[in-house]
């Protein structure tokens, strides 16, 4: 199903595409009006996505069809292969963790996953993950420390589950935990927000010494619907609480939260998977490159550094 | 103070009288408690042991040694990075906040002894926008355990905190990492942190600095967690099992070291300083 | 080899016929299967992918690069440091083991290369005392990880066994200790070490070095645990839940990183290897 | 409900009671005829302990009134304080662990513990540790590393539970990971079994630089009942598989498993287990004082060493 503000664009779209059916079926020659059409659509795009609303972003970086995890290290890794289990309880779907080449060289790679149906939502918990994922992804954080891999972290999460099972086993505590050992590691570490980043269950995964998020997707300590619900005491107004919490990717750059904002095609990653995540190896690249010459000691440091001075405070 | 408040709000209930409220009713047996009894008893209801939900000032008072006590928090101020509103600017709720507590944020603590050892003593205000921590509860707490690590202090933390302070959102989110981080300079020195965990304790506080201490203590019956019960409520559309997210469930479940009653806490929270500390001299037996 | 064990058995059962044994009855579907076929399968069932349990120099031929294995283990030898007897003296146990299998103990391995990764390849002998683990198992092991350090080789242990070895006691319990230090080893030198799990492997064995490799992967159905099921019975005089302890239990509980097909096992492990180990050269992609 | 071998002592000393019972109320002497059964007695005492069979010895070790964990903790620890939990699951009564002072020095202590009535037994499991225990063991370690504190472990198990729950939870690898933890601590580390030491169970805290042993404790890779009922396919063959097991803490001595064997009183620890844990802390303060001088790489060079040489085979 199509965002609300997406309608025009796919109105369009179509059109263009009943003409030109409708030229080639007939032999006609409608280059003219197909081509003047084409430039309206861009421009309605290029429109429409420059107005983006806060709360539009929030449901662009929601969309189906957006790279998930597993897209992202089938098209952007090779020779991925993923790894399974905590060592102590359960395997968790919501989390993917493995090995994989980048340009080369091994990495290891980490990151929520959410289903494209309905039926893989449910085996994925939509991506909110219990304490094994973490205790998975602290595993994969021993094993890039282990072999002095990078690791990279892929952040696309509603935020931890919040179930009875989960703080039985700890959520709070695996969370603090898995933010312990990431910003412990001796590694190159990169944080990518690929669609949703809510809260400490995005965080968790989130202490890179570089911290890059698509051009669409959103990172917060709590998600509109529910900040809503809390301060305006009526979930209706996610769209009001979107716009407050300043959550989109270039809030956040200014805000210095992230280091980099990757651009995303036209329409949004979800029309064009493979352009946003050939744009995401590039931003990749470009990050992995200047931390690699790093000591460990200068990552600890420089990821130190960058956490350390994170917030907004007047000193009397 | 939590206790201030509710003393406001039954006050502005019964109509604006004049009469002072020397008498209490515990939130747990419903008994009627004589004020002076109650704080006699360290707020501590002497029927049931409903721990009562404790000042900053107050906290101090009975944790630190006697007159050791010197503040060093107050010179980091909030801001509002934002500009957010919601029904009420921030601004006004933070200074409204201010007016009531004296405090400029969810904060309060300093250097001390405890049981002998030199320590860096931070308690979270619950009166103060119900204890949320955003940037300047990060600050604080990332300079206590940065202070601690240079002057050879003990770090001890009291948390009692609804989460994270929404109205600055991403940043703080990141004062997570920040005293996750900050904690590692005690790490380094071979310094003690201990984590003390009062009602309530949830959010993105238990799931940073108050769930890695060296040890965890809590006091009974405090609400922890991660997840707030109404929102796991409103998740698995069943009822909450009994005892859910309360102290003693939690130490079952493995993530405390001990639940501790307040009347306790100060003896506990000395032999666990004295052991961990290097300066916590010989044997409390030996000492006799 | 626990095939020509189950050869042995039927034959004698059938009277000691002269007729060799062309057809095979699989345990799980209890389909025949023609020897040969068998064999053409790496020992799969082709009916309902049974694993059957592999001989230690078949194993090594389906997992080491053709024409790159070279034997290291053989030199260290069993003794009887207890002088144990129990319905049979050791030594004599020992010795009819060692004529069967033409081998010293429970263990066969060398220095191979696995998809082109220098690796130092140990498998277990079920047919050897059931895989068990006594000194000269824990010897190997310790030596195997040694030198595959020294050599800057991966170390690959295909695990198969019923546990410690009861006839070396205390002797046998130690090497839990010594193979898992010795891994350590490897640790120093970043060079990586997979387990693979195969059918059976529980005890001493799960519980020490076979449980804590970077990668663990394990053939389907495999049984895997701590304690064998009788014992668990025993203990809790209850029926075993449906898959218990099999390979996929384990995944699902969190304990293996994969279960992978023999067929698939090879280039599986190759994989693994080539990604870990600094010689893994360049991507697999780039390769081709 | 006294041992079998141990009922003449015990009807002796009943006697000599009686006797002296009778002679105080009547007021006559019967110094001589009591100093005599003294003697009796004495002899008596030392010569069923100088030829105790290992089965007698493993039933000793089982003895109600032994000396456990916590008694330990309270004799010969000053300032003990019980940490709880393995921040992952439960807290497993099984396993007893914390901070104490031994001689003036903090240490780390941790110990299997086992009930001293049946209702503290089910609540002990016997103990017979789930992987919580191991989990909350390897915490210990962790806190040991963190301060330079030594750890000293007590071992008293019949094994690891063989449960359904235990497998489910990893009881393989949270004993692998325990002894790994412990073989990689960077302090002194002292192992002592003080009454029954089963197996796996017993050595997930038994990696000490030293491994001191009570005399009638036992350590095995198997309990005689069970290994009597595989290998002789009769559990009443446990007399016998005692014997085959040589696992009383002579035995262990002689084949280097142990460094220390540490003396009970004369009747066994049961009947004075304050002697007998006075004679602990006296061995425990001489090791820990041969340990204390070392590195954490000498340390972890010689548990190494010492595990490395444990076994016996031949090279051809
Ligand atoms: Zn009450
Ligand atoms: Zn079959």
């Amino acid at each position: 199903m199509p965002l609300e503000f997406e309608q025009p664009i796919l109105e369009l779209e179509a059109r263009i595409r009943e003409l030109r059916d409708y030229a080639e079926a007939g032999g006609v020659d409608l280059s003219d009006e197909i081509g003047l059409l084409e430039q309206k659509l861009e421009r309605l795009q290029r429109e429409t996505f420059a107005n983006l609303t806060r709360w539009q972003r929030v449901q662009l970086a929601r969309a189906p069809g957006r790279p998930t995890t597993l897209d992202v290290v089938e098209r952007v890794f090779d020779d991925f292969i993923e790894l399974h289990g905590d060592r102590a309880f359960a395997d968790d779907p919501a989390i993917v963790a493995g090995l994989a080449r980048f340009r080369g060289r091994s990495v290891v790679v980490v990151g929520h996953q959410k289903g494209k149906t309905t039926k893989e939502n449910i085996h994925r918990n939509f991506g909110m993950p219990h304490p094994e994922g973490y205790r998975k992804a602290m595993r994969m954080m021993d094993m890039a420390d282990r072999f002095g891999f990078p690791l990279i972290s892929l952040i696309d999460t509603p935020g931890a589950y919040p179930g009875v099972s989960a703080e039985e086993r700890g959520q709070a505590w695996v969370i603090a935990q898995s933010i312990q050992r990431m910003g412990r590691l001796r590694v190159p570490a990169l944080a990518i927000i690929l669609g949703e980043g809510g809260s400490g269950g995005a965080l968790a995964i989130g202490v890179g010494n570089r911290v890059l998020i698509m051009e669409n997707a959103w990172y917060s300590v709590i998600s509109p619907e529910s900040c809503a619900a809390i301060l305006w005491r009526d979930a209706a107004q996610a769209e009001q609480a979107a716009e407050a919490l300043r959550l989109t990717a270039h809030d956040l750059k200014e805000l210095g939260v992230v280091d980099r904002v990757v651009p995303e095609p036209g329409g949004g990653a979800h029309r064009n998977p493979e352009g946003a995540m050939d744009a995401l190896a590039e931003a990749l690249a470009k990050e992995l490159a200047e931390l690699e010459p790093l000591s460990p000691e200068e990552l600890l440091a420089d990821r130190y550094r960058r956490f350390r001075e994170m917030g907004a405070v007047e000193i009397v | 103070m939590a206790l201030d408040r509710l003393f406001r709000r039954r006050r502005t209930r019964g109509g604006g009288r004049d009469v002072p409220e020397l008498w209490l009713k515990c939130p747990s047996c419903e008994a009627q408690i004589y004020k002076k009894d109650l704080e006699a008893d360290l707020m501590v209801c002497p029927e049931c042991g409903h721990h009562f939900r404790l000042g900053v000032e107050e906290r101090v008072r009975q944790l630190a040694d006697e007159g050791s006590f010197e503040p060093t928090t107050g010179a980091v101020r909030p801001t509002d990075p934002l500009r957010f509103t919601d029904t009420e600017p921030y601004t006004e709720r933070l200074a409204r906040y201010q007016q009531e507590t004296g405090r400029p944020d969810a904060i309060y603590g300093g250097t001390c002894t405890v049981g002998g050892v030199p320590t860096l003593l931070l308690a979270m205000d619950y009166a103060f926008a119900g204890g949320s921590m955003g940037s300047v509860v990060g600050e604080e707490i990332a300079r206590g355990a940065e202070l601690a690590a240079e002057e050879g202090r003990a770090l001890v933390i009291v948390a009692a905190s609804g989460g994270a302070r929404m109205q600055e959102a991403a940043l703080s989110l990141m004062q997570m990492a920040k005293t996750t981080m900050a904690l590692d300079r005690l790490w380094e020195k071979r310094l003690p942190y201990v984590s003390i965990l009062t009602d309530p304790t949830t959010g993105g506080v238990t799931a940073s600095f108050a769930a890695l201490a060296d040890v965890i203590l809590a006091e009974p019956g405090a609400l922890i967690g991660f997840a707030g019960p109404r929102v796991i409520k409103q998740t698995i559309r069943q009822d909450l099992p009994e005892g859910f997210q309360r102290s003693e469930f939690l130490l079952r479940h493995g993530m405390l070291d001990r639940v501790v009653e307040r009347r306790e806490l100060r003896a506990t929270l000395a032999h666990v300083l004295r052991l961990l500390h290097p300066e916590g001299g010989a044997s409390d037996a030996a000492r006799v």
